[in-house]
């Protein structure tokens, strides 16, 4: 058959599949499903999962059985066994219902596709399967406190013991430790340099004897993270990913799976309760010509705005770049440091907006939705650390976008 | 600062009193207390038996008379602690308005217990989202004081509210009533910073529970009033600014990471020293402002704002900074950098933004 | 930006062009030059063989079609270099402004001598000391058109000029005469960039010497012509402000101090880094606003503001920042790093600054 | 007699003094030299000295007589002799009239300072009469063009003949080297570690055989530097400054002098055609209320004025301190940084609010007065570059006043 007759077909397929894929969302998903979710509202899984409805219970289990928690993993470790067109299909057709995700899980966006190309055939059919059907959430253990922007600094020690591993040490940042069944974690197991070169990468359950957890009160009033102690845990050895001593070529292929999946999310969050305009003008007033009050703040809302929407600009040249096949390899660097540095400066703005409605995070005479604000703001705070410090993102981009050599103590 | 001797020696006492009695420990239990204790009474009674309530007072008013840069050394080492107590709602608001627009019948009346700390005032003056001083809708015109007053400090624990109103003449004025006045609503919160602002809704306070306070230049004396607390307001901002600095340069002496401390990189040694540069150029303009106040020098309000501005934009920095440089911890309620942050940000919302003052000192140079 | 194939062999003979005809000392040379003479008429023979001027003239009209994104490469490239020619005053402005408001045979007439080089054209659209096209005094109302035109690119070397003026029916009208028509005085002068601009005094240009553009909207061909000038102008200056980022870290990796390479300091690599994350948000903007342009999406106006107002920040900045890093040698005419930061500061001036085009967006958006 | 006895005899006699000097001034400086002094009108003196004026001659002769060119100079090499107490008051009586300096010279500001400490008494006979009397103008030659501001790395060499050194290399930023006369230079003497103990003071007359001289075009237009080159220079061994290869602690002093006679004559110079808020008014317009039109603008210039006042007040704060002795040695360490920076934020506000008129150099459409900030603008960006950049101006205040360890290799 000529190629285009191939390309006739597929497409028809394709068109099949949404349209099956359209008509059971129309089926499945209840209307309470499709509005946008809220933090409260989110599916994480686990041993100790609660359904905040039973609409949400129905449509998770709905997902399951088709295996759309997880589109693209085979179907023999719970997953829809979907190639990459037909999982954008679905992906299509689930924004446009509005549908929300079905389950949330760091298993899910990080461990599961790092597992997929490192994890031993046992690995993937235990904990791919746990994963896909929600019984097992899991946490990530990489930052430890004194290791800072210095991950491979890491001081968590696996000691080889014949048939498992004596874990002991303490991380730091684990999202909501305290609600997970499993961890998995980056442990020294050697002292050679460099120290990227011994460390393994660890699958550890969290109700082993010797593990606990403690959330960190933030700023924002909230406690997302976590620190993890372990002391003396027994960790058979069938729980190490990879080689020995080879868990940072792991972390790295995971650490790429995660921004992925998390700006794919981004779309179904709550709106904020009014847009920066919006706030502003309530705050401030306009005059007759619909300026508004405050000459500075308008000047600086405008800086903000193309800002932002060049920044917006700036990833899809980074899409088209990579169309085009003439990707610039440097514009991805820049890409964290200038979106958290903008969001902290419209978090700032915003604050400024609020003026006397923006001095607390739980006067209840302030209404929720900019209370909320100020959370975020206080919250948001974190982003330029997160993931990678800014710091350490300038670092990045003068050394490998401009070139600049880091001499020998940098 | 440039402090003469028991100027120094009283910036010595408080800065060990507060280190003592009123770590960031302190501020942090009130957390648990009801809504509306914005400070812990007894560190006030402490704060009242070291004098600090008579440091401007004139000795003829059996105060201390340790003038303008006294207090400002006193506000920036309470600034260091982020201390809570009504060293500015009850002495450098209330009491300064007493002294200010009072007669000296009236003065004399109710400025004994204040210093005494037996009773404690705040003055009600804000209206509205932001601070602005000149547009004041509460008023005496139907005969009952009516309105709505915002971002009154401690006002859940102060016997006494000096409002800022529209007096029936007209005029503004200042009318001062028991909290617990008829027709006096207060409802007072914790900020984000851990200290204590409220509103007060005034619905037909009767005249025979208000007392105008009747001065020779009420108006005068509340322009007056408002300068000084702008300038010690910022000098307490400064002196929580170094706190902070200093804390986040020690911390960087302290941590290593890729092998070496992070305070020998070269990227973060200038940001800390641009930091400093900038701590010691508004505690330059407080300064001059302090100055200013003790010598009575005419151009008070453009040096009050010149230091709010200033003291703003340093605190508004070095916090943000800190948080970043720290790291992690920053975030994180382990450590009181955060507070630091928080604090900067509602201070910037008190006596003024930058932005309003740099309004106000164009206005005031005449551009 | 993503070019196409056409595009990028455009650019890419551009570059080279500009390398070997156009140079900065080629530049200088016109310091030698009389006042008025703002180009080399030789340099611009030679880019209008490489068929230049037709670059977004569509096909119709004997043009290239190769879009603005086309035209945006070159200017970039004529950036590079600080190439003074009449690319912006006779092409993007006066080609542009007979293509969006004259009739049809309005550009029969004038257009094929523009696009052969045998005439020039420039806009006169200032008047007064800052950018603003919606106040034109100059007018036709006595029957003789009167006015004064302001920073007029290249005034002193254009056989024509399009001039934005009121009509005697009190619309806004573009009015087209021969730099030699009576009433015409030029006074061309070379900016501080070594490129030209001039004033032009309108001292009752006679009717019988003036055409005025007659196309369908000659309203909304100006706002037009000022959008894709602004655009261009823009993408001009990110290609100086990347020559000029480029030669600085190039510069601090050859040079030593106490004994190390000066790109090696952290303090400097943050600083470059923070300069090129703006060149790059900047040129997202301007790459946004071509876009705009080549799909004649409907917010052309907004973009051309925001590229605008990012170029003139981004590269005010960056031009700074080299002066400084160059140590000394910044200061002085032995490099041309100052030519850059001249320019930088000249072309803010010109089709409004940061400050006019914030202000413009939150017009246009409504706030 | 007893100490107020003393006071008072003191007092009387330094009144007498300055009634002697006023009436001596009065009589002596002509009234077209108590004008502010335009550059163009100082008397720099030297071989080639040319007088703008017979008044300006005039009273440069009548005060060289009296010794007033160097007024705390010994009296036996030209200068008055005065001590503090009655330099001050001159310095006053001067102030009070306005006079002009009489004499401005590199030699005067900083090589005489550091000879009468380091210089012998043949040096001290021959040169510093020279330079009281304006007799032999001084180019200062520290700087090279591959040392930037790492000054102990120089590289020009002063190789030991016997009789003589014999000198070859380049000095840059040499102010007026082409109308000065002589040249004080460190010179390499010794490839010792540390570099600055291989460094020595050295003396050498412009007219020698090798000398040559270059002016380095401004971008301000005007061509204040040169650059010096040195081809087998020989001068004579009495021209060394203190001990061979002790040359460092000379330029040390000699720098201390630097600052502290330039910024006495800062007061004297010509005031700009308009100041900040006349030009911005001048340019914008204000409305009724007499605000400034463009409300950006009006913003960035009051920021600028309260810091420009700020700054003032913390040189006050350092006067003051150290006369309450109280001093705060670290705020020293501040005002070149600030104090540059700040000016150069003044002349980008000068230059926004020139507009159209900031254009240009030399336009002769535009007044002389608004071309002259222009000239400013770009002269005054090499303000945190000369004296020290502000780069390490910030490194100068991490490590001294944060006491911020530098590391090894910064």
């Amino acid at each position: 058959m000529s190629q285009s007759g191939n390309d006739r077909l597929n497409k028809e397929a394709l068109a099949e599949f949404r349209a099956d894929v359209a008509s059971w969302l129309e089926a499945n998903c209840p209307l309470s499903q499709r509005q946008p979710i809220v933090r409260e509202e989110q599916i994480w899984g686990g041993r100790r999962r609660v359904f905040p409805s039973s609409d949400a219970q129905q449509w998770f289990e709905a997902c399951r059985e088709r295996g759309f928690t997880a589109p693209e993993w085979p179907a023999e470790y719970g997953g829809a066994g979907l190639n990459a067109e037909c999982a954008k299909i679905l992906k299509q057709e689930m924004t446009r219902l509005g549908c929300r995700p079905p389950l949330y899980c760091q298993g899910l966006w990080m461990l599961g596709p790092a597992l997929l190309v490192y994890g031993n055939e046992a690995q993937k059919r235990e904990h791919l399967t746990a994963i896909c059907r929600g019984e097992i959430r899991w946490a990530q253990g990489y930052s430890e406190p004194s290791a800072g922007s210095d991950l491979a600094n890491l001081k968590t020690k696996a000691e080889d013991c014949g048939d498992h591993f004596l874990v002991n040490g303490t991380k730091i940042w684990t999202t909501k430790a305290d609600e997970a069944d499993w961890i998995f974690c980056l442990v020294r197991t050697s002292d050679v340099t460099p120290k990227q070169a011994g460390i393994s990468f660890l699958l550890v359950d969290m109700d082993s004897e010797g593990v606990s957890t403690s959330p960190i009160p933030l700023i924002s009033g909230e406690s997302e993270f976590c620190q993890t102690f372990f002391d003396n845990v027994k960790v058979p050895k069938a729980n190490l990913v990879g080689e020995l001593n080879g868990g940072w070529a792991v972390a790295k292929e995971l650490l790429k799976h995660e921004r992925k999946m998390m700006s794919a999310f981004e779309g179904m969050l709550e709106k904020p309760a009014m847009e920066l305009l919006e706030l502003a003008d309530y705050a401030v007033g306009s005059d007759a010509q619909g300026r508004l009050n405050d000459a500075e703040l308008r000047s600086d809302i405008s800086r903000h705005l193309m800002r932002e929407t060049a920044l917006a600009r700036l990833g899809e040249r980074i899409y088209w770049q990579g169309k085009a096949k003439q990707t610039d390899s440097r514009l991805p660097l820049l890409m964290k440091h200038l979106g958290t540095t903008e969001a902290q400066a419209k978090d700032e703005l915003i604050l400024r907006s609020l003026g006397g409605e923006g001095l607390s995070m739980d006067d209840v005479n302030v209404s929720e939705g900019l209370r909320k604000m100020v959370k975020q703001w206080a919250f948001n705070k974190s982003l330029t650390i997160a993931g990678g410090t800014s710091e350490v993102q300038l670092n990045i981009i003068a050394k490998r976008a401009l070139d600049m050599s880091s001499g020998e103590r940098k | 600062m440039i402090l003469n001797e028991e100027q120094a020696i009283l910036r010595e006492t408080a800065a060990q009193f507060f280190a003592e009695k009123a770590p960031i420990s302190q501020l942090r239990s009130l957390a648990g207390a009801s809504e509306g204790q914005g400070y812990d009474p007894q560190l006030w009674s402490e704060m009242v038996e070291l004098g600090l309530p008579g440091i401007t007072v004139p000795e003829a008013h059996d105060g201390l008379e340790f003038g303008w840069m006294g207090l400002g050394a006193i506000a920036q080492e309470a600034g260091r602690c982020l201390v809570a107590s009504p060293l500015m709602s009850s002495v450098v608001l209330g009491q300064n308005l007493l002294l200010n627009c009072g007669s000296e019948a009236q003065i004399a009346t109710y400025l004994p217990s204040l210093m005494s700390g037996e009773t404690t005032a705040t003055v009600a003056l804000d209206e509205g989202r932001f601070f602005n001083p000149d547009a004041v809708a509460t008023s005496d015109a139907s005969g009952l004081l009516n309105g709505r007053k915002d971002r009154v400090l401690d006002a859940g624990q102060s016997s006494y509210v000096f409002c800022i109103a529209e007096q029936a003449s007209g005029d503004r004025g200042v009318a001062l009533f028991a909290s617990s006045a008829e027709g006096v609503s207060i409802d007072s919160r914790r900020t984000m910073d851990l200290h204590s602002a409220g509103s007060i809704l005034l619905d037909g306070v009767p005249a025979e529970d208000t007392v105008w306070l009747a001065g020779d230049d009420v108006e005068a004396g509340i322009q007056q009033t408002i300068d000084q607390a702008t300038i010690v307001l910022a000098a307490e901002m400064m002196g929580s600014a170094r706190e902070v600095l200093e804390r986040t340069v020690a911390y960087l002496g302290e941590r290593e990471q890729f092998d070496v401390k992070l305070a020998t990189f070269q990227a973060l040694q200038h940001r800390c020293a641009h930091m400093y540069c900038e701590l010691e150029l508004a505690e330059s303009a407080v300064s001059a402002a302090l100055t200013a106040l003790d010598q009575v020098a005419p151009n008070v309000s453009l040096l009050a704002s010149s230091a709010k501005a200033l003291a703003n934009d340093c605190f508004t920095l070095i916090s943000s900074e800190a948080v970043q440089l720290h790291g992690g911890m920053g975030v994180t309620e382990e450590m009181d950098i955060g507070l630091f942050l928080k604090r900067s940000r509602v201070c910037n919302q008190l006596l003024g933004t930058s932005s309003y003052h740099r309004d106000r000192f164009a206005r005031l140079r005449g551009f």
